[in-house]
């Protein structure tokens, strides 16, 4: 009896067919993408580093014993809602454009007393472990959410920094003659495999380069920020390394962040 | 020692919407670092409580993905009731939250 | 002397935990052999799932193609009266048996979980109601995608 | 221009800036930057930021040289073609398809001609390409070679025209997206005849 229901089972398996997947065009495919992109989004783990950022800006840390709240992201030394939105920026102490990170970092040496070296030595995150720079970034990034991206283009530095950034963004060099450009500055929604490729050069879909970063990434289930993504794409364009919090990273980021001006960032996201 | 979930409970209606974040690497054990298969670590219950009274509760296999997520919802719950969320992984490792219902908007 | 007083240890936290945790019914202990089971039908087996019916009251929300299999979201609901769990099958995972929710005191069987998908495969769901066993399932396609988004 | 050096002079960033002024002063101060900014990592040196010629020259015309231009660099790629010292173009379309598929080598983590899994270098084809039918993940931003023999033929010119394209994409146009992969010493010769074979063999799925 018991053989009969259990083969009863089987044969239940083995009827099909499964419902067939309806999906097939590549439009409707990326419409399928998008319904549960927002599924997945309603609830990201991004916010458990949310939480960690906060309490690691807020809590004395370093070897001077001091949060990161007299940091000034650019509206001033503690202010953070907004700030994410308006960088990078130029900042006279450094006489120099820094997006986010870098600016986290530069508090972290002065105000904390951490060096760079101990900071870049492993700046991006495993599955055992995140930096603190990433967390904090994804506190800071999630301080704008909702706001108007507005990186300021007022000082000569801030102008300078976009058409550098334009250049490094369409250098084209190592084995693979690649440039970021080379997939991120065509128009005809092209893809990489599966992967649309939205073209950051143009303003009208610029904000994909920085929208849902700092992003949970699905592929390890690791927090990431734009360093993380920016270096990744030197790596796939079989270009040598970038320095973590460079100012070469800086540059681009002015150049992308600025394309993408007045698009509203939602804050932290969560990628492929 | 784990890191905090992140609970959110809110009511529609007189139905509490709970929603869990849990920090956890589940691994399955197949993944290698530097040549080495990790080894496996998961989550294998999780229970939740509405005002102490177990309401929600499962077992799980390592295939939930890493820093899982969770969503239920209880019938009959108010504002201000609290939801307490217990999960314990493989080692015995164990992780306590909670945090109270709260108004639909 | 160490083993035993590790086995004593061991059986307080075991017992401390069980009280904490207050399993339901079934979920007396994760049950290791219905886990460990490499296909849906051992798992339901060792689970003493048996002569589940297909239902169309079991609905299941998932992507028809999964953007990552790392990561694929799906929402379960039961419309089935009485109904007191949801376990969860992923038939081509190499242990397919995923995980069961029960629902107690007004918990609504609703699920939303995300769960590890290594290639294309059913999805398959058995709802315990009233002392039987109810089942469906959905086609969750994986794909091969691009860099890092 | 006069008002240029006045805003620079206000700015207080005279001397970095007035380098940076012109479109090739402000390329020069770029690559100033990242050769830096950048640290080799394994097999991927410094002397990848180095523009070639060709690189410099689409990097100059914005990937669209006047045609004269044009002409000489694709005339100067294509002298660099290495043809089959057998004079044979098709491999086994079976390992092509391989080749095909694999997207990795050339990487920070990668050894001379090895990917860092020691397997041989990919090609990475499907990553642009819509080529054989049973792969439906393929990239979009180079046309797509289903059926490449059967519309085209399968004489000895398409199937020179294939293995040059695969080998220096950039004989054929200047400022192709398309690496070279065998002038950049990616993929081997043999590599390549089984790639070629892939789009020219009528037993090959593509041609199907």
């Amino acid at each position: 009896m018991r053989q009969a229901l259990v083969l009863g089972f089987v044969a239940v398996f083995a009827a099909g067919p499964w419902p067939q997947a309806a999906a097939q065009t590549e439009d409707e495919v990326n419409a399928e993408f998008e319904k549960f992109r927002a599924v997945l989004e309603q609830d990201n783990p991004a916010e458990l580093w949310e939480v960690k950022g906060e309490e690691l800006w807020k809590t004395p840390r370093g070897p001077k014993n001091a949060s990161l709240e007299k940091c000034d992201l650019g509206l001033g030394p503690g202010m953070v809602k907004g700030a994410y939105v308006q960088m990078p920026r130029y900042f006279a102490d450094v006489d120099r454009v820094m997006d986010a990170e870098a600016r986290i970092v530069h508090c972290m040496i002065t105000l904390q007393g951490f060096t760079y070296a101990e900071l870049a030595k492993a700046p991006f995150s495993s599955a055992t472990r995140t930096p603190d720079p990433v967390s904090i970034v994804t506190y800071v990034a999630a301080q704008s959410a909702g706001m108007k991206l507005a990186p300021s283009q007022s000082h000569p530095k801030e102008k300078e920094a976009y058409t550098l950034g334009k250049e490094i963004f369409n250098f084209r060099g190592g084995p693979w003659d690649f440039s970021c450009a080379s997939c991120h500055g065509l128009e005809g929604k092209k893809r990489i495999r599966t992967q649309l490729l939205p073209n950051f050069a143009n303003p009208a879909t610029a904000i994909a380069a920085v929208q849902a970063w700092p992003g949970y990434r699905m592929t390890g289930g690791v927090m990431h920020s734009l360093q993380w993504r920016l270096s990744d794409c030197f790596r796939q364009q079989r270009l040598p390394k970038p320095d973590y919090a460079s100012e070469t990273l800086s540059l681009l980021l002015t150049y992308l962040t600025v394309n993408a001006s007045g698009h509203v960032y939602k804050g932290p996201g969560i990628k492929r | 020692m784990a890191d905090p979930m992140k609970i959110r409970a809110t009511l529609q209606g007189d139905v509490a919407d709970v929603r869990v974040l849990m920090a956890h690497p589940m691994e399955t054990g197949q993944r290698k670092q530097a040549g080495k298969a990790v080894p496996l670590h998961f989550i294998q219950s999780i229970t939740a409580q509405l005002n102490g009274r177990t309401v929600f509760s499962a077992d799980i296999s390592q295939a939930i993905s890493r820093n899982p997520v969770f969503a239920f919802k209880v019938k009959g719950a108010k504002a201000g009731d609290k939801i307490t969320v217990t999960w314990k992984d493989n080692k015995g490792e164990t992780r306590t939250d909670e945090t109270t219902v709260r108004a639909g908007s | 002397m160490l083993q035993t007083r590790r086995t004593v240890t061991f059986g307080l936290a075991a017992a401390l935990g069980a009280a904490l945790l207050k399993p339901l019914s079934a979920l007396a202990a994760w049950n290791q052999g219905a886990f460990q089971a490499k296909s849906a039908l051992d798992g339901m087996k060792a689970l003493g799932i048996t002569n589940a019916q297909d239902s169309g009251d079991i609905v299941i929300r998932a992507p028809d193609i999964a953007e990552n299999g790392a990561v694929v979201p799906m929402d379960i609901t039961s419309n089935i009266p009485g109904t007191t769990s949801i376990s969860v099958f992923i038939e081509k995972n190499p242990f397919p048996y995923t995980g069961t929710f029960e629902f107690a005191a007004g918990a609504v069987p609703f699920v939303h979980l995300r769960a590890k998908i290594g290639e294309s495969t059913p999805v398959r769901v058995v709802v315990a109601a009233g002392g039987k066993f109810y089942t469906t399932a959905k086609e969750v396609k994986v794909t091969i995608g691009g860099c890092g988004g | 221009m006069k008002l240029k050096t006045l805003a620079l002079l206000a700015g207080g960033a005279t001397i970095l800036a007035s380098c940076a002024t012109g479109p090739g002063g402000t390329h020069r101060e770029a690559v100033r930057l990242m050769q830096r900014d950048f640290k080799p990592v394994g097999i991927a040196g410094m002397d990848r930021l180095k523009q070639d010629e060709l690189q410099a020259a689409c990097n100059k015309y914005n990937n669209d040289p006047p045609k004269e231009a044009a002409d000489g660099l694709q005339k100067a790629q294509y002298a660099t073609v290495k043809w089959p010292a057998d004079g044979k173009l098709l491999g086994n379309w079976k390992e092509g398809e391989k080749v095909a598929q694999r997207g990795r080598g050339m990487a920070w983590n990668d050894k001379p001609g090895k990917t860092s899994r020691g397997e041989p270098n990919g090609g990475s084809c499907y990553n642009c390409h819509q080529i054989g039918p049973a792969t439906t993940s393929y990239g979009t931003i180079g046309p797509s070679l289903y059926q490449f023999g059967k519309l085209r033929g399968y004489g000895m010119d398409i199937q020179r025209y294939a293995y040059g394209k695969i080998y220096n994409a950039k004989a054929y146009n200047a400022c192709s997206e398309m690496p070279r992969f065998g002038h950049s010493g990616t993929l081997t010769e043999q590599q390549m005849k089984d790639l070629t074979a892939l789009l020219m063999d009528p037993a090959s799925p593509v041609n199907q």
